[in-house]
């Protein structure tokens, strides 16, 4: 059932992307995710980006009605559901795409000491979609990418992936569809965890709307080994 | 080693488990994945006339003993359906659950729906979409019509899958059998609602829904005991089977087969094969040698 | 401190919590009890017109969820209970339940007992017991009968309790309602099963009992909210509360009062304390001065 | 819900009384009693001896039943229900009547060695009805009464009690409901525990019949506190 949970403070990341801190943490593992209900206006997932904090894109109805609760106002929260990260790997590298940030800056500051070195591969379309928030605390190497070159180097996160994908022994990836299927084709399927997105609507594995081939996001995932998802995505 | 084979209206299932419509069956996928994971058999999610986007989130409520959904019989539609299945084959019964607002419209769907079908599952139970399921359900005429229609519109197997919102199941299930229905099943869940004591509100969009799940076990069972003692045609056990002592009390209560859903998102796919293994093995330690010499024991 | 004090039918309960029906009162020194250990109210056991013994051993099963009963209605009779309370007086409001096979009997009950009563609550909804409660009570046209006939028999407020196991409650709220009810109560036992996988047989010597407990409370919290949306007269919410939130789930509803049993015997006497408080404690957190105020605030 | 127990072993304790030890053991206050259910034939209630063993009285046709069981057959058990004793005192006394001894050998067994000194007073018609098992191996004296004089001393146990009461700083007792209230009033209801009985139905505080003034003999008892009984007993 929900836990009902107030919002302590919220901030703006980048463009249309804020920042929420709860009331109430949750014992999660990086990459999982939280159905929030807001009565009278609906109820949707969202990956934390930690136990407390919630960081997200205004793209619809419900995040625009959501970006307008003033500290102090009540969110109705379940979860966290689904399965998280796995630790493995010794030099790993994060690749991020867009608002695909908050599972890595969950990963990154709940595991940052147990990697012996961690790169941050962050691309967006443009300097003001990064949403870094204090990630460089945590991670070794940021190296930033945006489609239009008004931040770090002009490109795709996975540009830079493939021509250092050999120091890295383990890759975990968030972001966009065709991101993720870059990242999957450049790591061969192999020593690679991606967190995959569908339409989701129970989170609990019962309607069967988040079906990704034989898997359920909201169950088997939203984290998946690479070697899980040949000929699925 | 003891059997669970289950023969049904002509339809062998290897074990007796069948995946209850509603319940991660949206896609072909889904169903081979049930059977990998030793489902004897799938029913699919109710198909319609209309494709159908379902209610808004929140569509179902967790509580200590089951669930509420009211997902709002989201589906593609039959022409929809025909496509998704279009190159697929099944080394299982597959059956089709299917919903409609008329015996016309359920004959319809029965009739295009043949060549997937090994059976179908008419859901006269589902209890929140209006002019659909229960609604038509609840009446021991309504029950007659439908199954008399679409038996004149398919050769396959028909099963009226019944409603426990009533005074009294067994007339829905006489109605069913006297339209040459050739299995019922119950119980569709049953009428409920939950709210929220801080947003002092429904919590489902759709405000009331339906409840399955362990709680409503003892209300299923019954449902199949007076189903069992009544009808000559089987009786297909639903409703809250979470452990393998739940299903053999609906195997003595004269289910002939079960279905199971809730528990596969409670305690994931594994549940199937647990719960044969568990059914198998008081078989063997209780001296039985095949799951079809339990049935209905307890109704003597 | 926030108000939990109750008026329903031109009686002051001290707050909303009732001993329902069955649960340890067969005697006055139990319904003191239940007084003493903070019950706003108490419904007595089931009376009729003869002295009934009950079914024998096992009267009741137990389910991780809740019970399943079939008691058999026993009780001293008319006679015997006037007997037993004589002497007695009571600084709480005593609802005696009363079951007969007919409006008549309902009546002359109302009549003999009319000066022990606070108010009648008419067992319309007992399921397990032949001829008797639901088999009456599944039928409006039977609740509008027995209700007038009882409501002729005595000026003391008269509660219809109903049964679940029906299609819609609210047709029984309605006869209720039109035949002068002053209240009713929801819900009774849902009908319900277990059968003992070793013994293969129904455990209860009745086969068949009623199911309570924290299972039911989906359901009863759905029969509520359709009598408070659809009835000018006050509701009495009945079925699996155990918890604070469940009590205020079932306000919300629209329940102007509330009935526990099964909880009493689950977790003891003190659950009377336990609830109360944390009602108490919601209203004053939740800035509410009374009880009242949140009265079927779910139904806006 | 029960459990379902074979019967392991049989065996005659004295005229009309048989000891049933079962497969499987139940953890057990002394004082708490399970419900026996034999499908087809009824459920009864019974005090347990020890964790697995039953020692009972033929008096109707469940018991006669019971009776006619052989070892390998089953019993269906729910329980154990209600208050157990208390260990209390240091130098007590076991009251017991008839067949009242179940209860009473089981705390005998169980707490022996917690007491200084513990005396058994038992009471019988007959010495035939004299159900002693071995409890002779867990109290430090045994003082037997008969009706008849057949064994023991000529009277009642409660004869005994009361002239060596100043002996004992508390008194449990278990019998008929005439000695339990002599106990109650020999002891003035001071220092003393009993095991009472009423006719019992649900086993679990929901029918209510066994109600002894405002309390349930299932829930609230079997065993009582002279104290509560005042009034009552």
């Amino acid at each position: 059932m929900y836990r009902v949970v107030e919002l302590k403070e919220t901030w703006e990341v980048a463009k249309d992307v804020k920042a929420f801190r709860l009331s109430k943490g949750f014992d999660f593992t990086p990459g999982q995710f939280v159905m929030v209900w807001l009565p009278g206006v609906g109820e949707k997932p969202f990956s934390l980006a930690w136990k407390d904090l919630l960081v997200i894109k205004r793209v619809g109805s419900f995040t625009s009605k959501l970006f307008e609760l003033s500290e102090g106002e009540r969110l109705w929260i379940r979860g966290p559901y689904g399965r998280g990260f796995e630790r493995r790997g010794k030099r790993i590298a994060l690749v991020a795409g867009g608002i695909g940030i908050p599972p890595l800056y969950a990963l990154a500051k709940a595991w940052g000491d147990k990697f012996e070195e961690m790169t941050l591969i962050y691309g967006a379309r443009s300097k003001n979609e990064l949403a870094l928030l204090d990630v460089e605390n945590y991670v070794d190497e940021v190296i930033l990418t945006t489609d239009d070159g008004s931040a770090g180097r002009k490109g795709f996160p996975t540009d830079v992936l493939a021509e250092r994908k050999k120091e890295f022994d383990e890759v975990y990836a968030c972001g966009p569809e065709l991101m993720l299927k870059a990242v999957l084709k450049v790591m061969e399927y192999k020593n690679v965890q991606i967190s995959a997105e569908r339409y989701m609507k129970c989170g609990i594995g019962v309607c069967g709307s988040c079906n990704l081939g034989k898997y359920l996001v909201c169950r088997d995932g939203p984290i998946f080994d690479g070697s899980q998802l040949k000929g699925i995505l | 080693m003891v059997s669970l084979e289950v023969e049904l209206f002509g339809i062998r299932f290897e074990n007796p488990l069948i995946l209850a419509s509603g319940i991660n069956d949206k896609v072909p996928e889904q169903w081979i994945r049930a059977h990998e994971e030793e489902a004897g058999g799938v029913v699919t999610k109710s198909i319609g006339i209309e494709p159908r986007k379902g209610y808004d989130n929140p569509t179902i409520v967790e509580l200590p003993y089951g669930l509420i959904n009211a997902m709002g019989l989201p589906n593609p539609g039959w022409k929809g359906f025909l496509e998704m299945v279009e190159g697929y084959t099944f080394d299982f019964p597959l059956i089709v659950s299917i919903f409609g607002g008329t015996p016309e419209e359920f004959a319809f769907l029965a009739e295009k729906l043949s060549d997937v079908a090994d059976a179908f599952e008419l859901n006269l139970s589902c209890p929140h979409a209006k002019g659909y399921g229960m609604e038509i359900g609840q009446k021991p005429e309504n029950v007659y019509e439908v199954v008399k229609a679409v038996k004149d519109a398919t050769d396959k197997p028909v099963i009226a899958k019944l409603t426990p919102n009533i005074d009294d199941i067994t007339k829905l299930g006489l109605a069913a059998e006297k339209a040459g229905a050739d299995a019922v099943s119950a119980i569709n869940t049953l009428k409920a609602i939950a709210i929220d004591v801080y947003a002092r509100k429904p919590i489902l969009s759709n405000q009331v829904g339906g409840y399955s799940g362990p709680g409503v076990k003892p209300v299923a069972l019954r449902a199949v005991y007076d189903l069992a003692r009544t009808l000559d045609i089987p009786v297909i056990g639903i409703g809250g089977i979470t452990t393998w002592q739940d299903a053999v009390e609906f195997l003595l209560a004269g289910a002939s087969a079960l279905q199971i859903g809730t528990v596969v998102s409670l305690r994931g796919w594994k549940v199937f094969r647990e719960i044969n293994e568990g059914i198998r093995t008081y078989l063997e330690s209780e001296g039985f040698s095949s799951m079809r010499e339990i049935v209905g024991l307890a109704l003597e």
